[in-house]
């Protein structure tokens, strides 16, 4: 077994770098686009490290003992734990501009974008959907709905664009009156944990609708699901990547950041799955169906909302108690 | 006298359904594992072995079978040393906190193993362990001394103190003792122990789940993760494979047995 | 008809020697405040076969193990040929040893569990195994060498222990109840062969039982231990005819016993019979009669004697237990079984002046 | 033969240290930061249990807990009870029944049985057979009842097997001949003699219960968490350690108070068969 | 001076009736191709005590267990009292049984198991522990009623297993070696115990052992079994003396056996010794005789008899017992303990003519 943990404070010499993220194929494309290529211009060696976990990070930091330098996470994370267990960044050779608005931050930069969508069985329903109040109108669309089950996993700003709110106000988020949404279709919803839980929901179509992220969706097609896909107020998100506090590759780490934020890297791992690329100058060569789920498309973006960081940043706890509370009730 | 009472039709087939509801399990992965689609889902449609390809051919999933293997023979040995030599200790010397001792040695199986993972985790993070196999090791060492201290201790209470004393008179010092008459005679505790250990390390998902890293992964976080990252009909070939071995590491010594018993039964019968 | 006693001349011979002597001295051992055994002195003689006879609890075990070393002693020394022992650990002591449960090592055949001890003693396997078979014929069990210890019954484990005990030559065989858990018949077929290899080998025997039929039949000397001090040491038929106090006389043998007063050299029973009191003293004392001892004559005869009935009697196949009543109680006589006495006759018990032992109190 | 203290210390301090060093300082220390943080004091609890989640989680568990105890008796004690009137063969083959899926990898059994509970899969194939169409057990109470009894089941079974097996029958011919028909044997004589490997099998299966994580996890939906899974969700979501070890607190004292209580209640029952010191 | 034979009066009272009569006809047990019991026909009378003795295997427990009900005969019919029960299930039987393994119900005190068979019978709280207590002291154990039964010992657990066995009154009271698991000396206690209790209540017995100084003691009829089958049914007195058969001669008491030759009336040795063979047909033979039997005089001595050695002289208390080697093996005798016989000596050995019997074979 190779020296991938150990204690920390190794190296620092800059010739090696630790990257953390959600492992499996997803990982994998993230080496095969970005790490590897990275790696050989800077000729820095490149451990990689599996799940991204929050109390590892905090345990890492309080404990003193660092041994990730680059982590991949959900975009909330870097925000509200800026300068505690992420390091700033040094935005001098980035080019901020090309990230759509709100999907960057003192601490992180996005490497890839998806959106949280509303989809719909097509055999199920001959009228297709057309927003979230469908999701919530048990009559006209009868049948099982799957959500994902975290507060910050989208089901709370669905529940409130559906029950009237502008997107615009959106947040704060009234969570009250979003659990009090959610309440009047308690009976017919499903949950999901992981993205896995729900390609696989779309595949056996165990689920009539189903709020998805849209790599999943992709992929259920590809393995014959008939769902299909809503984009009207699609909840955007993003794959943030950020550096832990206290790296002790500080250097490696922010050159990683860099190569990261240009367009090559990211329309390379487009193409290897699904999510779009978050620089918007990034051309991607994508066929039909993966045309059909790119979230960067400009008609998608227009229709698109961008999910506040900040807010989730701030209230990510308040709102997750609130959601278990609800949720396991 | 020592008739037996009939077996009552509904206790057989209550049992029937007992037994049917253990072995379920069974009955469904490993037709799962042949599945062509890359699905969990029924009826299976069509029949391949590329799962069991995968399952050879992908490091992540041999890998994590040969670090499940090398961490449970690991914490076996060393929970089933550690642990018969308490049990000796708590059977002989009648020590005044020994209920204590006892308790404590106990405790790993008590707590919840979610709690065992949180708190190992950060401790061992702080110590430089987690995601070392030193630490996924002494985590199912401590995790595996409970299963050799129960069945060791039963052994060594059915152990007839007056056989040391015989072998004691005959001429035979304290190691002679331990070596030639003790162990030999608790060894089916102690056998029955390392199994055990082994087992409840090939096993445990919780705290391996939190110590683990890409390259320090068991078979049942692999697994897991499967299940929860993607879907891959692989963790159906690992369920399966695991299913045989150890329906064949149970059944040969209970089949040889069976044999002898046959055989002795064949000789005493001229 | 029952073998005779040949014995199989050649192995006995490399088993054979001179017993050693045993010599316990201010022994005790103290359980806290309990004494368990208090202060006892024996010797032990070199090549006798000595049993410890007591009831449950009168500290036979305690002493045996303390000969043995399983216990130390809390006052006094084991000597054994002159060299004190006390504190020489078990293995040292080169004891032979039979527990009452035979303690055979259940993971080993009876060969190997005979060869144990040699194997300790580093001797080499040719040798060793050549003598665990001598020592199996002795106890008549080679052809059983390959057996494995479950499989033989008790009387044969025992057996095997008996041969392992043996096998190294040990100058002093100690043998806890050994043949307390078998049945009747087969526990006296034993006594027969500890007898037997008793004789044959040589070696010095201290045998303990509670069971005194089994004591007078086995024994050299026999030492009656009563709450951890010895009463009484002696031959059987000295403790049989001249026990030294009530206790062994009740503890050895059936007897009658008859409470009365002393007067004189005449002891009067409480219903005034007068009968010989020997040189007793005077004072309350009490009249032990064996019932083989007790005449029993029709109440038509004369002489003097105790009057009473026939209450009962029980057929004991060699002869016959007859249980009369008197004004004093019971007395029990065995008698011919061609008598015919039947419950209800009257008839009169009378018994040799010498017979009859009184003890004070 | 006796050990000396010193040697008895000796055979004990690997064991003893292992577990004190490697499970008791982590757990300790996770517990102690129940209480120190943010600062010295009770505020931690305060906080958990104002959070309506934590006693509502924690009364299912203990419900669970019971409701996978009185299945584990309903299936494994006529089983065992079954083991114990059979030839040695049968008896084997039951035993191996036992045996293989206890011995078969907790992941590979849960994840069996989402196959096995899933929309359309083999347990609603089987009960629209029997005429209940339509029924889906995966992500419900049922669902993970019978996962969690399935798995725990053998614990039962072997642990009520041994007491069983060690009745002696021949209490049951004696309660015949004394004028007990069969009913009045088993009520009067059988169960009661069986009492202590039910309380023995029942409390090793409530205790394990209390833990399960995998199982609701994955066969359960967020209605059927128990308490392993909010303790999860503290650590992984809300990277709430001082909560975690609180709630981690909470749930080994209600372990050690069920525990205490049952054998509180027990005690008319142990004190009857004499327990304890009959070995040696 | 022992308890004379006074039975509390009242308790006995209550438990007090007739025995009734136990007719076993034509019964046989049949385990595959192997007949347990082999077509057995006796007649138990009401009242008696009637022994079924019998090597381990001949089939005492099956048949006992065919008249309690636990095993269903594969022939034949057994009778209570003129009225066929062969079908009937044990628990309405009213049988008392006691077993060898006592078998209390060790989760009940020694009370509640004594109520346990009244509680069957729906007998009210209050008469149940009066009938319980009464049962009790009929065993002498009413002051442990509350203790728990594993805290007593095998003798006193075993009579409360006979106090529960005889609360409820049952006309037939069946025992399965009852005593096999004690010691000696608690056996011969408990066997006067038996016997007190059986004369005292009338109930008829029937028992069950392997050990023939127990049937001896305590039957008014012994019933010897060999394999499956009777041999012989009689009073021990019948049995000792007028054995049927050799197995039954060398079954009960200690027997000495010579193999020979009869020839016109005369029993011929191997060795050539002639002796009186009463009216036994010619043929190869065996001649039994008792040691009792065996009269020892010095080799100075006239008379026809067989010449020997003196090999062995063992005291016994009692009397002794001396082994003689003959030209025809060895022959034991039963001596007076007075008599001085040592080993070496020239002895010749003798008996009344009607003290051998012949058996061919
Ligand atoms: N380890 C001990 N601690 C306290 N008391 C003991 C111990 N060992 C023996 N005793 C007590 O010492 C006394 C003598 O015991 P010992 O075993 O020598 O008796 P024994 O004559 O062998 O009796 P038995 O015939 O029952 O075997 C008993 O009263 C016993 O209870
Ligand atoms: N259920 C059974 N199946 C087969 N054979 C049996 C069964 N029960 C008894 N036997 C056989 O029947 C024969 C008689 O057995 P039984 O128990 O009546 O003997 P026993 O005279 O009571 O012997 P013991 O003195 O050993 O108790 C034995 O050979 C025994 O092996
Ligand atoms: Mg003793
Ligand atoms: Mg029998």
């Amino acid at each position: 077994l190779s020296g991938c943990g150990g204690g920390g404070g190794e190296s620092g010499d800059g010739s090696q770098l630790t990257f953390a993220s959600y492992g499996s194929e997803y990982q994998d494309a993230q080496n095969d686009s970005l790490l590897t290529p990275w790696a050989e211009e800077a000729g820095v060696t490149v451990t990689n490290d599996s799940p991204t976990s929050y109390p590892r990070i905090a345990q890492m930091v309080d404990a003193g003992q660092v041994t990730w330098d680059v982590v991949d996470t959900e975009p909330f994370y870097p925000v509200a734990n800026c300068g505690t267990y992420v390091e700033e960044l040094d935005f001098s050779n980035i080019d901020t501009s090309q990230f759509p608005e709100g999907t960057w931050s003192d601490c992180s930069i996005p490497f890839a974008q998806y959106a949280t969508i509303m989809v719909y069985d097509a055999e199920q329903f001959a009228q297709a959907p057309q927003d979230f109040e469908a999701f919530f109108d048990v009559e006209a669309y009868p049948g099982t709905r799957l959500v994902p089950n975290w507060a910050g996993g989208g089901a709370l700003e669905v529940a409130l664009l559906a029950d009237g709110v502008a997107p615009e106000e959106l947040y704060p988020l009234d969570l009250d009156r979003a659990f009090a949404k959610l309440d009047t279709i308690r009976d017919h919803l499903q949950f999901w944990d992981t993205s896995s839980e729900s390609q696989q929901a779309l595949e056996d179509g165990t689920v009539d609708l189903a709020l998805v992220w849209s790599g999943r969706a992709y992929e259920a097609e590809l393995n014959g699901s008939t769902f299909e896909p809503v984009w009207q107020d699609a909840l955007l998100a993003w794959a943030s990547l950020s550096i832990i506090k206290d790296s002790p590759n500080l250097e490696a780490a922010q050159s990683l950041i860099e190569y990261a934020a240009q367009a090559e890297p990211q329309a390379r791992f487009a193409e290897r799955q699904p999510y779009s690329p978050a620089n918007l100058e990034a051309q991607p060569e994508l066929d039909e169906v993966q045309e059909k789920y790119n979230v960067a498309a400009p008609e998608v973006q227009d229709q698109a909302i961008v999910t506040d960081v900040q807010y989730w940043a701030d209230h990510n706890d308040e709102a997750n108690e609130a959601w278990t509370a609800w949720s396991t009730s | 006298m020592n008739q037996r009472t009939p077996v009552r039709l509904p206790l057989a087939l209550w049992a029937g359904v007992t037994a049917l509801l253990l072995v379920a399990p069974t009955l469904v992965v490993i037709p799962l594992s042949f599945t062509e689609r890359r699905s969990f889902s029924f009826p299976i449609e069509g029949w391949s072995l590329q799962w069991y390809e995968r399952f050879f051919t992908d490091p992540r999933w041999y890998g994590a079978l040969g670090t499940s293997i090398a961490v449970a023979i690991g914490a076996a040995l060393v929970a089933t040393v550690a642990g018969t030599l308490a049990a000796i200790a708590l059977d002989r010397a009648r020590l005044r906190y020994g209920w204590l001792i006892r308790a404590l040695l106990l405790l790993p199986v008590v707590v919840p193993q979610i709690v065992a993972a949180v708190a190992i985790f950060g401790t061992y993070l702080g110590w430089g362990i987690s995601g070392t196999p030193l630490g996924l090791l002494l985590a199912h060492i401590v995790l595996a001394i409970p299963f050799v201290v129960i069945p060791v201790s039963t052994a060594l209470q059915s152990f007839d103190p007056t056989l040391e004393r015989a072998a004691a008179v005959l001429g035979a010092g304290g190691w002679g003792r331990f070596w030639q008459v003790q162990l030999p005679l608790i060894s089916p505790g102690v056998i029955t122990g390392f199994v055990f250990a082994f087992v409840t390390s090939l096993d445990e998902v919780v705290i391996a789940y939190f110590l683990q890293t890409p390259t320090l992964r068991s078979l049942p976080v692999q697994m897991y993760s499967s299940v929860t990252v993607e879907t891959d009909p692989t963790i159906a070939v690992a369920s399966s494979l695991m299913l045989v071995f150890s329906t064949i590491v149970i059944l040969l010594p209970r089949f040889f047995a069976a044999r002898r018993r046959r055989l002795l039964k064949a000789k005493e019968t001229p | 008809m029952s073998k005779t006693n040949q014995s199989p001349g050649a192995p006995a011979a490399t088993l054979q020697q001179t017993g050693r002597s045993v010599r316990l001295s201010g022994l005790s051992k103290h359980y806290g405040d309990f004494a368990a055994v208090d202060g006892i002195d024996m010797d032990i003689r070199a090549g006798e076969l000595l049993t410890l006879l007591g009831a449950s609890g009168s500290g036979k075990t305690t002493t045996l193990s303390m000969i043995a070393g399983f216990t130390t002693p809390t006052e006094g020394t084991v000597l054994i040929d002159g060299e004190e022992i006390t504190r020489v650990p078990p293995h040292k002591r080169n004891l032979g040893m039979v527990f009452q449960h035979y303690s055979l090592f259940p993971h080993m055949n009876v060969r190997t569990n005979v060869e144990f001890p040699l194997k300790q003693r580093g001797v080499p396997k040719a040798e060793r195994r050549r003598r665990a078979m001598e020592a199996l014929e002795v106890v008549e069990l080679a052809h059983r060498a390959q057996a494995r210890v479950t499989e033989l019954s008790g009387g044969q484990q025992q057996r095997i222990a008996l041969a392992r005990a043996l096998v190294f030559s040990p100058s002093v065989l100690l043998m806890d109840e050994p043949f307390g858990a078998l049945d009747r018949a087969l526990r006296e077929k034993m006594q027969m062969e500890v007898r037997r290899i008793h004789r044959e080998l040589g070696v010095t025997v201290v045998f303990v039982t509670h069971d005194q039929q089994e004591a007078l039949t086995l024994s050299d000397r026999i030492a009656v231990f009563e709450r951890g001090r010895i009463e009484q040491v002696g031959t059987p038929e000295d403790l049989y005819e001249r026990p030294a106090s009530l206790h062994v006389a009740t503890f050895l043998g059936e007897s009658n016993l008859l409470p009365g007063t002393v007067d004189g050299g005449v002891f009067v029973t409480r219903s005034g019979s007068r009968l010989s009191a020997g040189s007793a003293e005077n004072g309350p004392a009490t009249l032990v009669v064996r019932p083989e001892h007790v005449r029993v004559q029709p109440a038509t005869g004369t002489g003097a004697g105790i009057a009473a009935t026939v209450g009962e009697v029980v057929y004991l196949g060699a002869d016959k237990r007859l249980v009369a009543v008197t004004a004093d109680g019971e007395i029990t006589a065995r008698i011919a079984a061609a008598e015919g006495y039947r419950p209800g006759d009257d008839v009169r018990l009378g018994w040799e002046p010498g017979a009859a032992a009184v003890f004070p109190g | 033969m006796h050990t000396s203290a010193r040697w008895s210390a000796l055979l004990l301090a690997p064991a003893v240290l292992l577990v004190a060093i490697c499970f008791v300082v982590p757990i300790g220390s996770i517990v102690l930061r129940s209480f120190t943080e943010p600062e010295l004091g009770l505020a931690t609890y305060e906080r958990l249990f104002a959070d309506p989640t934590t006693l509502r989680v924690l009364g299912r568990t203990l419900l669970v807990a019971l409701g996978a105890v009185g299945l584990c008796l309903l299936f494994g004690y006529p089983y065992a009870y079954l083991m114990t009137l059979v030839g040695p063969d049968m008896r084997a083959v039951l035993m191996v029944l036992v045996l293989v899926p206890f011995w078969t990898s907790l992941m590979a059994r849960t994840f069996a049985w989402v196959s096995l509970l899933q929309r359309d899969g083999p347990v609603s194939a089987l009960l629209a057979f029997a005429g209940v169409p339509g029924v889906t057990l995966l992500g419900t109470a049922a669902g993970v009842m019978i996962g969690m009894v399935q798995i725990l089941l053998p614990y039962m079974v072997l642990t009520l097997s041994t007491t069983l097996s060690r009745i002696d029958r021949g209490l049951l011919t004696a309660a015949q001949s004394l004028g007990a028909n069969r009913y009045r044997t088993f009520f009067q004589v059988y169960l009661p003699l069986s009492l202590p490997g039910v309380f023995a099998g029942s409390a090793l299966v409530f205790i394990l219960a209390l833990g399960f994580y995998i199982t609701p996890q994955l066969l359960g939906s967020p209605r059927e968490s128990l308490i392993a899974q909010v303790i999860g969700v503290r650590v992984e979501r809300l990277v709430d350690f001082a909560g975690a070890g609180g709630l981690s607190l909470i749930v080994l004292l209600t372990t050690a108070l069920c525990l205490a209580a049952a054998v509180l209640a027990f005690r008319p029952v142990r004190a009857m068969l004499g327990q304890g010191g009959d070995r040696r």
